[in-house]
């Protein structure tokens, strides 16, 4: 099963897009989820938000070719956009908090079967909390994108997370590189396989007991 | 007398931030909204024992100058200065990269309180705004909520957050006039525009400095009323900093190449 | 789809507001900050048992007309049509003018919650903030205090206050875009600018609409996110009311003359 | 003594301006207090502050002559002036709330012994709470601006307000149309009285004994 092939983060940042609806606010956090924003679905209009204090700019620039001063909360430079604004650090995360953020894309070292996040420590190493409680306890809809087991093969969808939490019940959507699962009142729902994986060899590789949705079937990656 | 809180020189402007003083530090993301000549100035002084307030812990300049920032410095300068007793920050270290204040933090050496992005936020706003406390859902059932209050608000558990003063804000804008109105540039106005007016002193380093008139009342960001010292960045500068000289440190050249990864894929697209 | 927040009509906008509603009503000082074609709308509906929220109990038309406001309503026509059950407000009634709402509280038809006009701005921000309570000075020991908690924070006592939230948000602006982005002309931001975004439904009613993309960023006051619909006032319309061409009752007459009181003395100089 | 004559309006607030210093920003309630924007001594700059969200703009126009989108808190139409700024009502009641403003003048009903304001409501009827209770509590510098004695020759400055309260210990400078009196921990102390007047006979209106200031002398008018 080791053999198998899994979704490449290109792959996972595009299924993940597909989330994405008219008129979504949506806030992307680094790494996988910041690479969804080059697959906007065909004809869908979304407003990107970033926590250091801007909204609607366009996709990542190529390295090199951006202005320095206009950067997502990862560094990186954007495309300015038509009805871009820009704003300060305080209504920034008003916004997160408040409520305003439709979709948050985040990624994560553990998620529990109650949709509890874990994506800022690990035991070992302290990271950085920055925006991920405010998106965590505010985003409207949240989804995480991250490898479905980590490099030591130790699941990452678990009964109960065993690294620092984030958010307690926060999770809507986990998108992996097998899997998209859905968090619901009565468990983890498994709505959709990566190809070529079944919904059993995904369960084999989660801790807690997945309901296989009627509806289950293979990703649609176009 | 016509107000002029414009003042001549860097060292001019810290010159009576003192040892074992508040110090608000402004930038996120990018030394694109770091006071790094003022930095700078501060370090020079080397006053012993601050408290810092700050989105990050800093990266040094060696990332900034790779990517062609003109001015580098971030608040790392102080920390690897050794000039930091604690450090209230929401982002102390990074993925990317080893820094300063994550040696000292496991060293022992410094002090850490770390709290999420948008609680910072509105403690630095609560001290700006006569706020005295505030209860938001951040951070319940987490760590964060170690030795707080909570109250549950609407069915949701609250913890109560304290706003945060400090004696000195050092920001970054990109003009201001003598009455220390400011406007920003692009994405750059961050904790910048909120420290503004939270400390008893606010210093903003500025690109320019135009006449009084000059900045259209309609995209003031940050009112005069806040501000206490404006300082102007040198048109002309050489490198702010020597570093941009030597030769970049292999734990660098690691971080950068993780941070150019997250461009993996781009599809070429024109703006 | 493109994002589209233009709605065709005033009464479209506002048709979904209903009976027990808890609406917010932008207005500050004067007409200039009212959604004044919006409350006229919402009048023709005839909801019932309304909560407001507001700074102003409102003056009506009158006042306006004669000073030259070419759309006059504010929120008194709320209060006149007999829509109000709860007025939360700052300033329920003026020294110059008797209102209709001052007159219905005194006959018991309406229910009166009196709050600083700090406190009233700083929990509607709350409410789009995310943020459930806090606890300002302002308050402390006068009837503002009545069946509060409160807090000794640097040995002065705070007051615990509530976000307060609504169902819709009326506001004012000068020029919007499809995506909801907002800017308003000189000193008529007032609450309307706090407002937008602390509903569930925020409904800005504009100067003009303008292409996106032609807003500058660095201009935008209320970014789109904040705002669900937008509705053009006509250009070229005629007197929004029929007030202005009634006579002036006199009880207006002499509040004008107080009013104007207000410059005696002004000594002529130019601009 | 009721034919004394006592300082007019213009008169006050020509004396209230007095007490602005170079680069002062300055809030004035309605009344009394606004007409002070026309008397800034020569050769100081102040900034004014308005609670509805502007800063730095300059004197009140002639009736009718102003952008009626640019008025005071008191809707009368202000001239604008380099360096003012605009800004929404959370920022500006932040600005009062939180100690930005250097002076605020207002006017009052009642002032007590203490420093203890009442200048919102009488007992009769409730006005207007609006940002008195802000500025009371936020004003680096508090000065009253108000007649000395009610038309019914009752005294406004009283051992304990019987008014609604504004805020406790709030006042630093009380300016009527016959004194100048300062809130000091010691209590009131006489500074000056109006010409023409003594201290004896400010004291025969008001109700807290004064301290007559070693300094007393007739206030200057020009």
């Amino acid at each position: 099963m080791a053999e198998k092939e899994k979704l490449d983060r290109q792959t996972m940042a595009l299924r993940v897009a597909k989330e994405f609806q008219d008129g979504d606010v949506v806030n992307l956090g680094l790494g996988i989820p910041v690479l969804a924003s080059n697959f906007v679905p065909a004809g869908r209009e979304v407003m990107f938000h970033t926590e250091n204090g801007a909204l609607g700019f366009g996709e990542i620039t190529l390295p090199g070719e951006g202005d320095l001063d206009l950067t997502n909360a990862s560094g990186q430079t954007v495309h300015p956009q038509p009805g871009m604004s820009f704003f300060g650090q305080a209504e920034s995360l008003a916004m997160m908090r408040g409520g305003h953020i439709d979709v948050s894309v985040v990624g994560a070292f553990q998620v529990s079967e109650k949709g509890d996040l874990a994506n800022w420590a690990t035991p070992e190493k302290q990271l950085t909390i920055g925006g991920a409680m405010d998106l965590a306890e505010g985003a409207k809809r949240l989804i995480v994108a991250m490898n479905h087991i980590t490099k030591e093969s130790h699941c990452r969808v678990v009964k109960e997370c065993t690294y620092p939490l984030t958010a307690l019940e926060c999770v809507d959507l986990i998108v992996t590189d097998i899997a998209v699962i859905e968090v619901t009142n009565q468990g983890l729902v498994l709505k959709e396989v990566a190809p070529g994986w079944s919904p059993e060899e995904v369960q084999s590789l989660t801790e807690p007991v997945l309901t296989i949705d009627t509806n289950c079937q293979e990703m649609t990656l176009m | 007398m016509p107000i002029n809180k414009i003042v001549g020189s860097f060292d001019e402007a810290v010159a009576d931030i003192f040892d074992g003083a508040t110090v608000m530090v402004g930038g996120f993301a990018t030394a694109a909204s770091c006071p790094s000549l003022l930095l700078e100035a501060l370090a020079r002084k080397g006053v012993k024992n601050l408290t810092t307030i700050s989105n990050i812990g800093g990266f040094g300049p060696d990332i900034w100058a790779i990517q062609g920032y003109k001015f580098t410095e971030d608040i790392d300068i102080l920390m690897r200065s050794g000039l930091v007793k604690k450090a209230v920050v929401s982002a102390p270290s990074s993925i990317m990269l080893e820094n300063s204040l994550e040696r000292q933090i496991r060293a022992g050496e410094v002090e850490v309180e770390k709290v999420p992005l948008g609680t910072l936020t509105e403690r630095i706003r609560s001290a700006k705004a006569g706020v005295g406390a505030f209860y938001v859902p951040v951070g319940a059932g987490t760590m964060v909520q170690e030795g707080k209050e909570t109250r549950i608000i609407d069915g949701r558990v609250h913890l109560l957050e304290y706003a945060i003063k400090a004696d000195f804000a050092l920001i970054k804008a990109h003009k201001a006039d003598r009455w220390g109105n400011l406007v920003y540039r692009k994405a750059t106005r961050t904790v910048n525009e909120t420290m503004a007016g939270a400390a008893k002193v606010t210093i903003a380093e500025v690109d320019e400095i135009v006449e009084l008139g000059e900045l259209d009342p309609e995209t003031i960001v940050t009112p005069g009323v806040y501000v206490d010292r404006v300082i102007n960045r040198p048109r002309n500068a050489a490198k702010s900093n020597a570093q941009g000289e030597k030769e970049i440190d292999s734990r660098f050249t690691e971080s950068h190449q993780k941070f150019m990864e997250t461009w993996k894929g781009r599809p070429k697209k024109a703006g």
